[in-house]
């Protein structure tokens, strides 16, 4: 940690930097975002399995318009995030410095040409519990599918939560809140939830970078990582597309093979 | 007791399956009453929401369908809708919805016969589901029930 | 307020004999909005035309629903008649009464029921319709033909000939192609160059025609009518207004021993050249690549001899700037060279060569001035086995499609051997003849027949050489499977027609599609085979599947058809229901870009009055759009939206399917 | 030391047990333990493909699944016929539906087609030429045609080679050490292969066009990578040279012997006495050729 802190001030020094995104000790002991403009600030610095939000989310935030070039602490989310926001044309190379540490070892990342290739040779297995968990709940027959989500999905308030907390939810008007047409009921009800969920999964679809944010901050406990996990199963599996590992454009929503299966299609 | 009669909306291109639809009726084929075309431009077009949307509003059973694959008027606007189902339709299955009703068809503008074969057959099928009172059921759940599942 | 007029056509008893028409208008005038509601007989004739006419005026309707036909045959026609009442065409919307409801179903309840919904959905969604104009794009009226083959000089001349200018870029130092090359043509057997050259010619003096011979087209920008082209011209290293062609310099030259491209290798040139005797232009260019002059900065020699001081060595690479309104891509074929069929020994073995070196050996401007006289030793051949299908219909060899031509050439490369040793052997090997084309089966029957051609129906596996013999084994499928071995003194293999090199790089510069043999793909296979899904861009030729000669110069005609009937108007109009950006709500996320058939979305920068960048947008190209609405689809934000189906107009129709709610959330 | 698994399949325990020695041998060299597949079964060749396709595909699979349960990602398979066989199998259960389910069950045993075979090209390629150059002791100064048969290129998803028709892997390994390898017609014919229990006389006159280029380019022995394309050539000497006008004395050397010589092994730890045609005058004309490096 320190070899990280003094490598940051040494950064703040040369002014190679102006706000350094990285996380310090909660309340809770979880680690709580943290924005740091002053080395002296960095002694808070904490970086641990217990740091799981995802800081990307806050790169498209306005408050950081006015800082030149940010640091930022990343978990593995974080970078596969910084893809994907590249990819989609939201963030600038060369604006961050980006840091992660791995046993204990400082990575250091100039540009994201060097998180892409740090990122395709680290991709994770998907977590064989959550796996599973899909799995049973396939395996269920299908009206007790229905009934178990609709019972999930009615408890939603529709406090957006899931959707402020994942980085790549960045659109400034968001679907929901277009009324001509109202594509979706803004009350809680049940129809307008699932097509909350719907609209939220399917705009994840071939983006969607596993962090599992979305569901961390859903405040009723909702499974809703279990939708866009099971597209992003879908997607690979069909079509083999990995979000958030290119910096290129590699959507798969809006490519195409002419021997996509269609056995569904009469 | 009269018997059920489905509603059953088409979203479908306006070069192929509409077409196909007009050369139907241009060939005097008879089909169920119970079909509404909707017409786009072209299959790509079409939104899932707009699936949901059908549904909503008392659609018993739901037809998309457009030209064959490379047929596609705008060339590949049927093959991104493709890809845009096969994810859908994923996800309808882990939520358990009831995908029997969702019906998906490729008819050129040449398939009159198979377009009213199509219409037949969704309706038929629909017809044994019966209404979709699952769907209907959703959109009771409102404000005022949430406080009772939450206690549950 | 909506003052939406509903008019419901009997179509004489087409609509009438099912559904109750009279019915219908009368629901139709209690729906909300609907301020005038009636049928008649004829709603086309032009007393029902008039009848919405005067309706439209007398109560002041916002929008019209015209229940009768489908709206593929009449929607222009009720169009109009709304136009000449005075209110936006695009203010009139068809329920398709006839077609799909009254010709598909019986007299009964449901039938009628069914017809005062489908109008139901329409006044709905014309509720949402929007005044829309058509689109008008100016024309330039020039043409820019890539490729100087006979496809390219047949679209050319025809443009030209329309009256149109034309510009016509070439790679090479000559235009000619690769029909310069050959030495008779099938099913005629008439000389090549002999129908050729005077075409060439006439392209060099057609007054309306510019020619950029040893040019590249460097950059394309633009849409349809109004493309911006940068045309590079390769530095010839020779003022072709002082050269007078005299060949001077060529005969001097001291390196002479470059293979020669025109002669597909077998001959040599000299460093400064002109490919061929006929050449147009006939004057020469430098091969900085082989000069010594270039290469080790003397010699200098065509420079001493040149009697018109039109040596410029310093001359460098132009890029040369014009507008077009279309562009013709006419940029031919190649044939496989590579070593890609080891198991035939070619380019190990010189006597094994394919089609188009033959059609240099048999031609009378050719190396050998047209005696058949092989490779290795210059000896004439006795025995020549052909093969057809070399690399092509063989997945093995990535090249699955059928080359087209080789069966007709294969025919004829046969017939010119017998013609010129009538006792020499000569035997092809093919898989099956595909000889489809006016005269040309009678063209394979007559190199089987009269000229004693001995066909065997079976591939060969190999071909090795054996005491200065090539041996080829192969198997006569139709004789009870035999295998065959043939002693042959020259090998002639029809490779595979491939397209260009360069072919992808410059489909991706004119944004067309390419197949994946990187043949460039056309907008439809039957019904546009000649125009490319980039509107103002067309096809002629080999470039974009292998042809002959006559399906060349008939798509080249085709193609000159197309360009002509663009030409002939001063702006293009173009139907307005094309998608469009709301730039408030876009965030530039451009996941719809690769979505886009036809390369219309762009990048629009939002800037403030003092020029900061505000955002990236993405922005419609009016030009490019074609109006399938993918895009719309696709993006999250509901950014994009498309005339004539915005989402507010099928939000509407949707829900007004089956009246559950009352048109809720519209 | 790595280990990787090991299908011998019937041959390299009978008719070609020199292969199995030299395969052996340069595996030690190369630091591989090569560990026999437990309860391994016949991979099915020639005649389970010729009688049910599902049988074909079984078989095989045992032998997959039983690499996979022992743990290992490549199976070596020396001998091309077997070769085949497994990648065939492997191929059809990743590919086909029907077979992903319906294999296992017969089987018994579950399998996913993670355990990849390797002929001993891809072996040779992966294991022993990165080592090969500093511990050359012998440079085999003779001509050598290359012999590949059929089923090392054949057919197309399957073969791991480049140039299959025209293939040059088995040269390369040649003239690395030391020998040159001659260009000639026939090493991807056919050598008639399991017809040669009962139609010799096919065999007969399809080795005798194989010999006889090779003998008429001057080669001093064939090199081979497949047992059943060393035994048609080796074994069915007299009815090939009935086929020709003088007899044929051209030996058939594996491609794991010829590295063995390369490499200073004994040439009887090799089974170079274990030919039908002698290979005696051929390691003699070696041994006063080559030269100690």
């Amino acid at each position: 940690m320190s070899e990280l802190i003094n490598k940051i001030r040494q950064f703040f020094a040369s002014q190679t930097i102006d706000l350094f995104i990285g996380y310090k000790k909660g309340r809770f002991g979880e680690g709580k975002p943290a924005f740091f403009t002053k080395p002296e600030q960095l002694k808070e610095l904490v970086f641990d399995d217990k740091c799981i939000v995802n800081l990307a989310v806050y790169l498209r935030k306005p408050e950081l318009k006015k800082f030149s070039k940010i640091g930022i602490l990343a978990n593995f989310g974080t970078l596969r995030a910084l893809l994907q926001l590249a990819a989609e044309n939201q963030i600038v190379d060369g604006q961050y410095l980006i840091f992660t540490v791995v046993d204990g070892k400082v990575l250091e990342f100039t540009n994201l040409k060097a998180i892409e290739e740090y990122v395709s040779k680290n991709l994770p297995k998907p977590n064989p519990e959550r796996v599973a968990l899909l799995k049973e709940i396939e395996s269920k027959p299908r009206e007790e599918r229905w009934d178990w989500w609709t019972r999930e999905l009615s408890s939603c308030i529709r406090c957006y939560a899931c959707r402020a907390a994942c980085p790549l939810c960045y659109c400034e008007q968001c679907l929901v809140e277009c009324n001509q047409p109202q594509w979706v009921e803004v009350p809680p009800t049940g129809i307008g939830n699932l097509e909350w969920h719907i609209v939220r999964a399917m705009h994840l679809a071939g983006r969607c970078i596993g962090c599992g944010e979305c569901e961390a901050a859903c405040p009723m406990e909702i499974p809703i990582g279990l939708l866009t996990q099971k597209l992003n199963m879908t997607i690979i599996s069909n079509f083999g597309q990995i979000p958030g590992t290119k910096l290129e454009p590699n959507y798969a929503l809006s490519t195409f093979k002419v021997d996509d299966k269609e056995n569904f299609i009469r | 007791m009269q018997e059920f009669e489905p509603k059953i909306v088409a979203f479908v291109c306006n070069w192929c399956t509409y077409a196909g639809a007009d050369l139907a009726g241009t060939s005097r084929i008879k089909y169920a009453t119970n079909v509404r075309i909707v017409r786009f431009p072209c299959t790509g077009r079409i939104d899932y929401m707009l699936i949901l949307k059908a549904f909503q509003n008392g659609a018993d059973g739901v037809i998309v369908s457009g030209c064959h694959p490379n047929d596609c008027h705008y060339t590949s606007g049927n093959f991104h809708a493709r890809r845009r189902w096969i994810v859908f339709n994923e996800l309808l299955e882990l939520l358990g919805f009831d995908k029997r009703r969702l019906f998906f068809s490729w008819v050129s503008a040449a398939e009159g016969a198979k377009w009213a074969n199509l219409v037949n057959e969704v309706v038929t099928e629909v017809r044994k589901l019966g209404p979709f009172n699952e769907y209907e059921e959703l959109s009771k759940i409102n404000v005022n029930s949430i406080g009772e599942i939450c206690n549950v | 307020m909506a003052r939406i007029g509903v008019f419901v056509c009997h179509c004489g008893e087409n609509i009438s004999s099912t559904v109750d028409c009279a019915k219908v208008a009368e629901i139709a005038s209690n729906y909300p909005g609907v301020v005038y509601s009636i049928d008649y007989k004829y709603m086309c004739s032009d007393p029902g035309q008039n009848l919405i006419k005067e309706a439209i005026q007398k109560h002041k309707l916002t929008g019209v629903v015209v229940a009768a036909c489908s709206p593929r045959m009449h929607e222009p026609t009720f169009r109009k008649a709304t136009a000449e009442a005075g209110i936006n065409p695009y203010l009139c919307e068809m329920a398709n009464l006839r077609e799909h409801c009254s010709w598909v179903h019986f007299r009964e309840d449901s039938t009628t029921e069914k017809a005062a919904e489908l109008v139901r959905v329409l006044v709905e969604k014309v509720k949402h319709n929007e005044e829309l104009y058509p689109i008008k794009v100016p024309i330039t009226k020039t043409a820019l033909v890539i490729g100087g083959g006979i496809g390219g000089i047949q679209a050319a001349l025809d443009i030209a000939n329309s009256g149109h200018k034309v510009i016509m870029v070439e790679k090479n130092p000559s235009i000619g192609g690769k029909m310069a090359q050959l030495s008779e043509t099938f099913p005629t057997l008439d000389c090549s160059q002999c129908i050729l050259t005077p075409r060439m010619v006439e392209v060099a003096q057609h007054p309306n025609i510019t020619l950029y011979t040893y040019a590249e087209v460097e950059s394309v920008d633009g849409f349809i009518g109004n493309f911006k082209v940068t045309i590079r011209q390769k530095a010839k290293s020779v003022d072709h207004k002082a050269c007078t062609g005299c060949g001077l310099c060529i005969e001097k030259c001291p390196i002479k021993k470059i293979p020669d491209e025109f002669n597909a290798g077998l001959g040599n040139r000299a460093a400064i050249y002109v490919p061929f005797p006929q050449a147009v232009p006939n004057k020469p260019v430098i091969d900085r690549n082989n000069c010594t002059y270039f290469l080790k900065g003397k010699c200098g020699l065509c420079n001493k001899v040149c009697p018109a001081d039109a040596i410029h060595y310093e001359q460098e690479d132009e890029f040369i700037k014009v507008d077009v309104g279309a562009i013709v891509a006419a940029t031919g074929f190649d044939i496989k060279h590579s070593d890609f069929l080891p198991e035939y020994g070619y380019g190990k073995y010189p006597d094994v060569i394919d089609g188009l070196q033959f059609e240099r050996l048999a031609s009378a401007s050719g190396p050998t001035l047209g005696v058949l006289k092989r490779p290795s030793d210059g000896k004439e051949p006795e025995s020549v086995v052909f093969i057809a299908c070399a690399g092509s219909r063989d997945p093995a060899k990535g090249i699955p499609y059928c080359s087209k031509i080789c069966c007709m050439y294969t025919a004829k490369h046969a017939m010119l051997f017998k013609h010129k040793n009538h006792h020499g052997n000569a035997t092809v090997f093919y898989m099956d003849i595909r000889a489809g084309g006016k005269m040309y089966d009678e063209f394979v029957r007559r190199a089987i027949e009269e000229d004693d051609v001995n066909y065997i129906r079976g591939r060969v596996s190999r071909i090795y050489e054996k005491n200065g013999k090539l041996i080829v084994c192969g198997v006569d499928t139709l004789l009870n499977s035999r295998s065959v071995e043939i002693e042959a003194d020259l090998v002639v293999l029809a490779t595979a027609a491939v397209a260009n090199s360069d072919s992808e790089e410059l489909a991706q510069k004119l944004h067309i599609s390419y197949d994946q043999y990187h043949f460039f793909s056309e907008a439809h296979p039957k019904l546009r085979p000649v125009e490319t899904n980039t509107a103002g861009i067309m096809l002629a030729g080999a470039c974009q599947a292998p042809k002959d000669i006559p399906d060349t110069v008939s798509q080249a005609s085709g193609t000159a058809a197309k360009v002509v009937a663009l030409f002939s108007q001063d702006e293009l109009t173009r139907e307005p229901l094309i998608a469009y950006v709301n730039n408030n709500t876009c965030v530039g996320c451009f996941l719809c870009q690769s979505v886009c058939p036809y390369l219309a979305i762009e990048k629009e920068e939002i800037r403030r009055r003092d020029g900061t960048l505000v955002k990236t947008v993405a922005k419609i190209n009016p030009g490019l759009c074609q109006g399938c609405g993918t895009c719309v689809a696709l993006c999250r934000s509901k950014s994009i939206d498309i005339h004539g189906y915005t989402n507010r107009q099928i939000y509407a129709e949707v829900s007004a399917l089956f009246n559950r709610r009352e048109y809720a959330g519209v | 030391m790595t280990k990787i698994g090991y299908f011998p399949g019937c041959s390299l325990n009978g008719t070609a047990k020199e292969y199995d020695l030299s395969l052996q041998a340069i595996a030690r060299f190369a630091d591989v333990e090569l560990v026999e597949l437990a309860d391994w079964n016949c991979c099915g060749a020639t005649a389970a493909h010729s009688l049910n396709s599902t049988l074909a595909v079984a078989l095989p699979a045992r032998n997959l699944a039983i690499a996979e349960s022992m743990g290992f990602d490549e199976i070596l398979v020396p001998c091309a016929a077997c070769y085949s066989r497994l990648a065939q199998s492997r191929h059809e259960i990743k590919s086909d539906e029907k077979y992903r389910t319906k294999i296992p069950q017969l089987i018994e045993m579950d399998i996913k087609g993670t355990a990849n075979p390797i002929t001993v090209l891809d072996f040779i390629n992966k294991y022993v030429l990165g080592k090969l150059k500093d511990n050359l002791s012998n440079k085999l100064n003779a001509k050598f045609a290359c012999y590949y048969g059929c089923l090392l290129t054949r057919p197309e998803h399957l073969s791991t080679i480049e140039r299959r028709e025209d293939p040059l892997v088995m040269e390369q390994i040649v003239q690395l050490v030391g020998g040159m390898a001659i260009d000639w017609a026939f090493k991807v014919e056919c050598c008639g292969a399991g017809l040669s229990v009962v139609r010799t006389d096919i065999i007969g006159k399809l080795c005798a066009k194989i010999l006889d280029d090779a003998n008429s380019r001057g080669a001093d022995a064939i090199v081979v990578a497949c047992p059943m394309c060393h035994s048609n050539l080796d074994m069915r000497r007299n009815e090939i040279n009935k086929n020709l006008a003088s007899a044929n004395t051209l030996p058939i050397i594996y491609i794991t012997q010829l590295l063995g010589l390369a490499l200073g092994i004994e040439p009887n730890k090799l089974g170079f006495d274990k030919h039908f045609v002698s290979t005696g005058k051929f390691l003699h004309k070696l041994q006063k050729q080559t030269m100690e490096v």
